[in-house]
């Protein structure tokens, strides 16, 4: 069966792809993903400057998912670079990058193609640091030169990430219209409230919600993006099974990430949710991954 | 987060302390917790008695332990876990060969499988556990034999059928190095470092691919083989690499 | 232990209400939630006319919560007018009203002030129906302008429910300023998808996400907008239990509201939150349920 | 929202038929599922069979049922529940009094505790389960007593421990305002309402503050003496009270 996907015109052997931030601070965790099975891994995000990012805790358990404010701590370009230089992987690591404005995007972007990687991802949609991440994101002109910026001065791949936290995601979509692939969705903001120490569960107080939860919310971005726009799209956003991926797929993504899943099932969620489409696709009578993308919609 | 009130709070030596109070799940050797003090920090510490209340034991280097270290009974403590894989149980002679706070990960399997203790200190006055220690190293001298506990280990030369090592990752990589390999049966290393999260998402505490929260915090000998950053690259809080030697 | 809160001047025994829409479409389910051990309960929403809502599946369970699109039923403000005037517990009954415009608001605050309700609630948050609830509540001057109208020209209290679905609902808070008190949160847009049908999960398609998966998103509405406009504030979303609530109270909730509970608990829900947050009080050493509103912000 | 493939498909009776699924939980007698056909709607149907391959018997009326009558066996079936109270099992001498497609909620305790079932129908050609049907009205006397089931079991005059009673609303108020009470034991309805949820929040199926998937379908002739909305006042599903009669 064949489940490979095309996105921006690069083939994947499979559609379920690593998320940014969940184990890809590092380049051997990073190709360990890709081993385990994950047909691309994005890593996280990494900026201009070096950033220690947020004291523990970092991270919140809850019933339906998790909270993070990790903070974008980053190693900064520079040693990023030096390490993840030597991968033989490159074709399936997707580079993810933040900047407060178009420079610092188009300097990372630079960076990132000059040793080889193919696509980066922007994250215009973290929602825990000041100035960056959703901040940017929220503002579809910033959006929109930022993008414009990359695909001129660079012969990347755009993957342009947005924030579920707006009022109309459609039109932040419509703004990166320019980007190569939108990705959907970034967490969702959120506070954990700790009652017996009445202090809130992450240093930073505010986080990004993840995981189960947050799926409902990001099928919906998929769907109204994928509706009204047609781009490609990859889905992310509390998948957890094989049944979660094909409820994306069928919504039009032609791709998925997975990241809070590390927790509770780790590595082989990939051949997991792998295995699970191909099962799928045989029991209801497809041919290939293709037949399902966007089913529902067309 | 799930909190519990302490049962009981102990200094047992120079700037190290124990907190017992009881959990809800059980705790296997070599396992540890993540302890948040709200308005300081969250972090990992191995349980040095598995039964309840399980007792922590800790140094008061910063300010988390700091704080800690002025904990009393009926205050409350916040924890998550336990967290990491677990020793095995040792079945043949045993020795244990510990550096500074890297005792409290052995201190169960001690209890349940006696053997040989090898604690490696900086000085005479930072012993704790010294009833249950058979053979003991200070830098100083100060203490038992001069130098460190990876030496005073090599020079008793005994056979043993496993052995468990915990403490700095220098003193654990000198002893992966150094020591006669074939000597020994299985060699088991509960590893160190940085920590964030504790449940192999952050990868703060990743070692070639290999998250010590998760994938470890035990390993053995030969997986560190594999491992070249194992005590050559450690990880700054950012990530990035900070070169050892 | 005294439990009891004020909202916009008003008493209530306990701070632990019936949120709008969730069995209270009929005047003895409304009086039963109270009589139950609600504080107060709000009526589902109505409107000038006659709704039949959405054909079922109007209600998908999930893992982490439930969706809905009811469409907003409702018999229309006249039939409803006869039905609920002849209730003795007025005083304790919200009523829900929702409209396109200013116009609308007024004429139905209007009637059922007229009957000796003291009370409305504003759905401006509704995610499920064109040219209602969160379109009109997205829009700052349009809800500025209805707070405006109903409290120049009418006696009632006004609450305003806002929707989260809105990229600054500080924003929306800040124009919502003339409110009497401020309902955080409705519903987050959402979809479901059944991949064995490869239909939505509702007949709708896009429904409203409530239960616990959005409890982190509520209570950062709620933490936001109490610390940026310090109003009063009625808590909802994803409350099941007393922690839940107490977690709202201590980010500045006076009351909370309880909806799809119901769903895991049933009518005894109410007596169960008021019971556990007597008992924390006591554990915790406060005197009275005034000392912890708010208390993780002042 | 479950599924499951159709183990059997029978037409039973005209426009009335029976499809037959494995489920994954257990029913008890009087409980319904929400059956989902998508593209059309989502109803409540009673189980008339409990055990694995469970059934539901139905009537082609409108357009769910008359889609789910064109159903065939192995096509999915989509269901949630069971949901709302059940039949109590009866102990003594048990009468069954059904009214149209109500019988399919009475089926399963006629089967577990056989006594005496009263059928009523609007003509002969509507009779379905004839067999295990011991007295029979038609409003055209076209088979059996000519008139109303009430009416029929009156005439008849036996005496009951308990009395099961399923049917249109009007038939059941019929039967409680106009049956001497005392002479039976309990007796128990099992009531129809227009549902939207099924689990109880969307009140559309109350009565008096009743929920009848809820906090019924089963209730006892006492709480119907409560309800002065039962059989006086339906909801329009915009929950628009109608007036009856
Ligand atoms: C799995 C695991 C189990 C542990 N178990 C124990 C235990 O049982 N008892 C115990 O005393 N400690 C234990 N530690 C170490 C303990 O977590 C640290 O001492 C603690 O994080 C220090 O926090 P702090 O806020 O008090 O100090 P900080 O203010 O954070 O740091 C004080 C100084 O110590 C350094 N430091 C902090 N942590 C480490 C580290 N892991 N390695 C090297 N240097 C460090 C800092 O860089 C700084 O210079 C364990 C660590 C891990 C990873
Ligand atoms: C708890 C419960 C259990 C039920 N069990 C069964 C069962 O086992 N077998 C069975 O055949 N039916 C049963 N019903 C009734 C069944 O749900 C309806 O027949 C069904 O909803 C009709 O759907 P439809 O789309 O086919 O018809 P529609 O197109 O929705 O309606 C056709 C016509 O029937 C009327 N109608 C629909 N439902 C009802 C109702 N409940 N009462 C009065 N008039 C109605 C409509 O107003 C319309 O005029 C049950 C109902 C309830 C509440
Ligand atoms: C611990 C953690 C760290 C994350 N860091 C980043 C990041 O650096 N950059 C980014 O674009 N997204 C980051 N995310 C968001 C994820 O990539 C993903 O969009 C989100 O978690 C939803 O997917 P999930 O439910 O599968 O986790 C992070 C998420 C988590 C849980
Ligand atoms: C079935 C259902 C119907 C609802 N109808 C309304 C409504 O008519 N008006 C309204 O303002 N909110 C309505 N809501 C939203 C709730 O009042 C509440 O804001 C939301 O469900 C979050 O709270 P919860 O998680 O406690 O349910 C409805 C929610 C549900 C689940
Ligand atoms: S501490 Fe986060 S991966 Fe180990
Ligand atoms: S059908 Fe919704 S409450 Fe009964």
């Amino acid at each position: 069966m064949d489940i490979s996907t095309v996105i921006a015109g690069t083939r994947f052997d499979n559609p379920v792809f690593l998320a940014s931030g969940i184990v890809d601070e590092t380049l051997k965790s990073v190709e360990r993903a890709i081993k385990s099975g994950a047909g691309a891994a994005v890593t996280k995000s990494i900026g201009k400057d070096e950033r220690p990012g947020y004291a523990p805790p970092i991270i919140s358990e809850l019933p339906t998912g998790m909270i993070n404010a990790v903070g974008l701590a980053n190693p900064g370009i520079d040693d990023f670079i030096d390490e993840f230089r030597t991968s033989k992987l490159k074709e399936k690591i997707v580079v993810s990058i933040f900047g407060k404005d178009s420079e610092e995007f188009l300097e990372l972007a630079k960076r990132v193609q000059e040793v080889g990687f193919k696509t980066v991802e922007l994250n215009l949609s973290c929602p825990h640091v000041k100035g960056y991440g959703s901040e940017v994101g929220e503002d579809p002109d910033l959006v929109e030169e930022i993008i414009t910026e990359l695909k001129n001065k660079t012969n990347l791949k755009v993957w342009a990430k947005l924030t579920p936290n707006v009022t109309h995601i459609v039109d932040i979509a419509k703004a990166a219209e320019g980007a190569d692939a939108l990705v959907l969705i970034n967490t969702v903001k959120a506070i954990g409230v700790n009652i017996w120490a009445r202090k809130f569960s992450l240093t930073n107080g505010i986080g990004g919600y993840s995981g189960p939860g947050i799926k409902p919310i990001a099928l919906r971005a998929v769907y109204d993006v994928y509706r009204e726009t047609g781009k490609e799209i990859i889905g992310v956003g509390g998948i957890t099974s094989y049944e979660d991926a094909i409820e994306f797929i069928l919504l039009g993504a032609k791709a998925v990430q997975v990241g809070t899943a590390i927790y509770y099932k780790d590595f082989q969620i990939f051949n997991e949710i792998s295995q699970g489409i191909i099962n799928y696709l045989e029991k209801e009578g497809f041919e290939n991954l293709q037949e399902i993308i966007g089913l529902m919609v067309r | 987060m799930k909190f519990s009130e302490i049962a009981s709070a102990k200094k047992i030596g120079k700037d190290f302390f124990e907190l017992s109070f009881s959990i809800d799940s059980e705790v296997k050797p070599g396992q540890f917790l993540m302890i948040w003090v709200p308005g300081v920090k969250e972090i990992p510490m191995s349980v040095s008695n598995l039964k309840n209340p399980i007792t922590i034991s800790f140094k008061a280097i910063g300010e988390t332990t700091r704080k800690l270290s002025t904990m009393r009974e009926g205050q409350r403590i916040f924890y998550r876990g336990p967290y990491g894989n677990t020793f095995p149980e040792p079945k043949g002679r045993a020795a244990y060969v510990a550096g500074g706070t890297g005792i409290a990960s052995l201190l169960p399997l001690i209890r349940i499988h006696p053997g040989d203790v090898y604690y490696g200190l900086r000085t005479a006055e930072d012993i704790v556990y010294g009833e249950i220690v058979n053979f003991v190293s200070t830098d100083d001298g100060t203490l038992g034999f001069k130098g460190n506990v990876v030496d005073l280990f090599i020079k008793e030369d005994k056979e043993y059928d496993e052995v468990f090592v915990c403490g700095p990752e220098p003193m654990m990589k000198y002893f992966h190095d150094k020591i006669d390999r074939r000597k020994y049966g299985k060699i088991y290393y509960s590893l160190e470092r940085l920590m964030k999260c504790g449940v192999g998402i952050c990868d703060s505490c990743s070692i070639n691919g290999f998250r010590v929260c998760k994938d470890g915090t035990v390993f053995e000998h030969e997986q560190l083989d594999m491992m070249d950053e194992f005590g050559t690259v450690r990880r700054a809080e950012s990530g990035r690499r900070i070169f050892l030697k």
